[in-house]
């Protein structure tokens, strides 16, 4: 059997439909259609009420969600694109993440956001967008990298107390594949080393760290073990795995496929630089996509994003410094 | 949050229909005593931030108060004192809340209008306009999905906030689901100082209920007498499961924006037309000619407002303030994933 | 972007009739030609990223083009082939921006149906359904406040897009100012695979224009004789200065959402009602039955817009697609104040 | 006579109303009534309609400047508050910052946002929102902390044919006065040096300014020369100027008032790790609000934002490292 990232998700929320009469889902054409990837896929019949559809009315949609997590629900909304979750924007960073705060009650809701870059998406339905949502408080921003993860992440976003933004990659919901659902699930909050090396720590997160990770093979090849770390949910970042790794290494990189201001690598780099900034050996360094709108073309979109090649050669250059 | 008197029983005898205007009266009376309470402390300079009043909509607003009961749902705005307080909010909440007391029901974080009680169905209004009713269709839904019926939410805006996205997707959003909602708009001439001309361009608004498929009620706003039903029957049709209204009431705010403003734009024809009667004056009136009170129970009753609003007004003040050094300044509510992180050498 | 055809012109007599009828259909027939060829590049992997028809939409899109005036500004959505091509828009934008080619208007930065010539008129719109709205709205109260009068602007979207709070905030703007906005709903039944019944609730999304106090227009969408007449009306009320309206016409999709999409679950009774009606066929036939037009004619038009179409993408294919390497990868007009900042020690 | 920050803005205003006929202005409550700050006071009727009243439709408002942006005006948009641009944050980020990128045409828009915490505001009249419009392309943000600044930089604005946030803070509004408007005005995008020094580089931006020189003031008392650096445009981020000033220093601590992740310290700090990482002599440093939504209590208040106090606190634990 073979199970893809996209599987795992929709068998992710099955089971929480299954475990939880708490738990419903509510998003644009997930009901009978089963989403605009599949991701709910069946769910319709075999949850018959809990997988609603919902006007195409973001701000709505999370205020809905807000109210029913009030009431005692744990609703997953899953919005068709990242992208399209700007027009709930404020419900979310306003509405849903200060609730817990001034009231006490918490917020157990889950967005999925089906987020980044696929070929000849273009500028609307391809936007990285966990910096937004990590930069106001009361939120948790997961971005799953691999099968096991978005599986056993979104269990537990599902299970935890408070709004959970929770990143899927469209690049992964296809091309990844596990041979099955994993049966534990590491904590949540913690990064991983998903490769382990010794000469220079590259940080990555969602689809950037299968890049990396490619990367990290092609430099074995020239003799160079890189570490490579998962950080697996963007806030809270685990800063401890990091620097720990940069404790073994000297040496940082930092991917990210977002923009560069105020994104994952200035976080994690201002992060490193501040609290160990006496075990590096040489200068943190970052490489995000380019700070332009996501282009449609093919060759636009490959050179916009970080890819295993240009982290290589990043990682070279770093190498020598 | 008790709340006894309901819809159905108050249609016909009039013993019960007494009864239900004079404690509608009595919630309208203490609500302009502490919105009075309230201004009063702004001039004396002992409140932080703005103070905004519920002067001239008490009538409206005790109303949609009236026609919730326990169970219900409830999203107040920023002139629902009479509302909140016949909903069963006490009244310590609110001087709590704006005077900054470590015990009030945000704890100081938040101030002034924004309070409430979610896990009894009174939801704590964010300041961006119309973004709370979606919030009570989610807790609506929430219940039914529970196979819970016969509740009814409500949630109170003003003119200008139907002019919001947020109005707009939520009240379709309840009418897609048919959900009891009972959508109240205090249409008090003004959204801050503009006018209900820059502000849309129907006759009515309640010229928007048919676009969303649902039913409209238009009132009075300044007359109890049509506030009080007319939430009434919005309530019980909400509650049989017809789907969500529309109330649309027509007033004018006797007062500024807030404290801090004169609100020298209203047009004095305004002021002086039906629109500017004052509902408490009006309801008054009518308990009178009714001869269901009189002069001395008027002033047993304004006296007993003030001394409840001096009453806890001494003692919110005699009550501590936030202690920021016992804030855990984590926004989370699972503390184990706060980060903690304003990060800073203080704190290495 | 010249566009001859105007709306009074065409009222009473019989051969400018005919021809405006024939030009009508032209662009319709043009319009299906191009959609089907990019759906056959779509079905041989030519295209990057989706592929989105007006199948069935060309009746109503083409009379919103031909209602308009060089002048006039345009904000079609993602099944306005046709309505684009009658107002102007070359039909090389189209293949070069699908086939992302750099000499296309958006430079291969932007593809599929995001396109547009703001500079002429024609918005180019972002994904955000409702979000072109109040952009009209803008072109037009800034040629208002130039002095400028006469003109007209409409936006096109579907039922879907009345959900948003964009679409609420803009029509309700345009009506606060009186701009001569035409709003053209394309009520084809679904929003992706969300029939009507989900989205709204009221009888007619015709019901909506009163609550805005704007005028309002019902078409069946599929018939040609309807559409036409029915837009430069609202054209002309609009020209005229008399404010915003709404116009609502029924009909079908003919289509997937997209071209990945086999719209399995459009319900089999709608396919086999009126509304299923292919508007190209109901114009055909209408031309022929008034003797307008004759087969020999229409093979005629066929081959040419067949013509045009496989000309313009042996054209568009030998273009060349972007060059990254000649990007600025700057967001800003001012490149002064672009940070270029990707940051990487690839750029030491 | 003296001017103050709120009377410079209103000043800006009317220059560019006089100035040049393609400026009008549209915002809530703004023109008979001048405002909820009164920043536009008398402008309606010195400029009778170009000062144009909307509804509550931040969404609308800014697809409204868009589009007499293309038509060749130069909108400037009031928000009430910098917090309520968020309803109107998907029109900005994905209409406005993308419109020139995708069709070459400039959006010359200028959007005015209250910004920032006085006492007594609480969560949703408080916010920085800086952070959140650098992170997207397309945008410039402008952050002034001084009189001559919002006034010069109000202008430029207007004069920039991109969108630009203008981010001014209500805590200056009122407290902070000039004796007179400025003749001459600074570069847009460069930093300037607010205090010279040579012990330690204090960047700061907004209020946060004033905190940082009153700080630097009190520790001059104990014999430290602390340099103080003003952003003044956090986007584009004058690298060079803060890198110069640590080049002098050695030691670098950056202030923002806004929530920490990905904010304006991050990036800094990003930047200068990365590219002066041999120049600094201690670990860069950052103080930032709580992760918190911002209190009303004006006690909880001063505790949540950087203050001179803390500054100067964390400046001499700096100093020691
Ligand atoms: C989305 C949003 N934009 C702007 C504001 C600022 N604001 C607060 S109250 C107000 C006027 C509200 O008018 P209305 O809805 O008529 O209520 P009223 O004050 O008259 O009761 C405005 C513009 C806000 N709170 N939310
Ligand atoms: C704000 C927003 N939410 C979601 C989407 C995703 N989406 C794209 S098209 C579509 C359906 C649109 O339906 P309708 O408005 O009826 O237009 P139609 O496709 O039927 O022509 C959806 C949900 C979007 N583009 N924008
Ligand atoms: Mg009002
Ligand atoms: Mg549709």
């Amino acid at each position: 059997m073979s199970i893809t990232y996209l599987d795992a998700i929709r068998e992710a929320q099955a089971r929480a439909l299954a475990e939880d009469s708490r738990v419903f889902l509510y998003g644009q054409d997930i009901a009978v259609f089963g989403g605009a990837f599949k991701a709910t896929k069946g769910l319709a019949e075999r949850f018959p009420g809990r997988v609603i559809d919902s006007p195409i009315s973001e701000d709505a949609m999370v205020g809905m969600a807000v109210g029913a997590a009030i009431e005692g629900a744990r609703p997953i909304l899953e919005m068709q694109f990242a992208d399209f979750s700007m027009p709930g924007f404020n419900q979310i960073v306003n509405q849903a993440a200060t609730l817990h705060w001034r009231t006490r009650v918490p917020c157990p809701i889950t967005i999925r956001l089906p987020c980044g870059g696929t070929s000849g998406s273009g500028p609307f339905h391809s936007q990285m967008v966990e910096a937004l949502y990590a930069h106001y408080p009361g939120l948790v921003v997961m971005t799953p990298a691999t099968v096991e993860d978005v599986y056993s992440m979104l269990l537990a976003a599902v299970a935890i107390d408070d709004p959970v933004i929770f990143c899927e990659h469209k690049y992964l919901y296809y091309h990844l594949k596990a041979d099955c659902l994993p049966t534990t699930a590491e904590e949540v909050g913690k990064a991983r080393i998903a490769r382990p090396g010794r000469d220079l720590t590259i940080v990555a997160y969602s689809a950037m760290l299968h890049e990396a990770l490619a990367a990290a093979k092609e430099l074995s090849l020239e003799g160079w073990e890189i570490e490579v770390v998962d950080l697996r949910t963007v806030k809270p970042l685990d800063t401890d795995t990091v620097v720990a790794s940069v404790a073994r290494t000297g040496r940082l990189l930092c991917v990210g496929e977002s923009w560069p201001w105020g994104g994952v690598t200035a976080e994690v780099i201002a992060r490193v630089s501040t609290e160990a900034f006496n075990l590096l050996d040489a200068p943190p360094q970052r490489l995000n996509a380019k700070d332009t709108p996501v282009p449609y073309h093919p060759t636009l979109w490959a050179t916009h994003r970080p890819t295993a090649r240009s982290i290589s050669n990043a990682t070279r250059k770093l190498l020598r410094l | 949050m008790v709340q006894t008197l309901s819809g159905p029983a108050m249609t016909a005898q009039t013993p019960s229909l007494r009864d239900a205007y004079i404690k509608a009266f009595r919630w309208m009376l203490l609500a302009r005593t502490l919105d009075e309470k309230f201004a009063s402390l702004y001039r004396m300079g002992k409140i932080h931030g703005g103070v905004f009043l519920g002067r001239g909509q008490e009538a409206l607003s005790v109303s949609v108060g009236l026609a919730l009961r326990k169970g219900d749902v409830f999203a107040p705005l920023i002139r629902d004192t009479a509302g909140r307080l016949a909903f069963g909010q006490p009244l310590l909440d609110f001087v709590r809340t704006y005077l900054g007391s470590s015990l009030g029901p945000m704890r100081a974080r938040d101030g002034n209008v924004h309070h409430g009680r979610p896990r009894e169905g009174l939801l704590p209004m964010i300041s961006h306009l119309g973004a709370m009713i979606s919030v009570v269709n989610g807790v609506l839904l929430a219940r039914r999905l529970k196979g819970l019926t016969g509740m009814v939410g409500a949630a109170c805006i003003g003119d200008g906030a139907t002019s919001t996205g947020s109005f707009h997707e939520a009240l379709n959003q309840a009418a897609v689901e048919k959900l009891p909602l009972v959508l109240v708009i205090a249409n008090n001439q003004y959204a801050y100082s503009t006018p209900n001309e820059r502000q849309f361009a129907c006759k009515s608004l309640l010229d928007r209920a048919a676009g969303y498929g649902v039913e409209g009620f238009e009132l009075d706003g300044t007359d109890l007498r049509q506030c009080l039903p007319g939430l009434l029957e919005a309530a019980a049709r909400a509650r049989s499961g017809a789907g969500p209204s529309l109330v649309v009431a027509s007033l004018l705010r006797l007062c500024g924006h807030g404290e801090h403003d004169d609100a020298g734009y209203v047009a004095a024809a305004l002021k002086h037309s039906p629109l500017g009667k004052d509902c408490l004056k009006v309801a008054e009136t009518f308990l009178l000619d009714q001869g269901w009170t009189d002069d001395a129970h008027l002033a047993a009753w304004r006296a007993e407002a003030a001394e409840q609003v001096e009453e806890a007004t001494a003692r919110v003040q005699r009550e501590p303030g936030p202690d920021p050094y016992k804030e855990n300044w984590c926004a989370l509510a699972s503390r184990h994933l706060g980060e903690g992180y304003s990060q800073t050498v203080e704190d290495l």
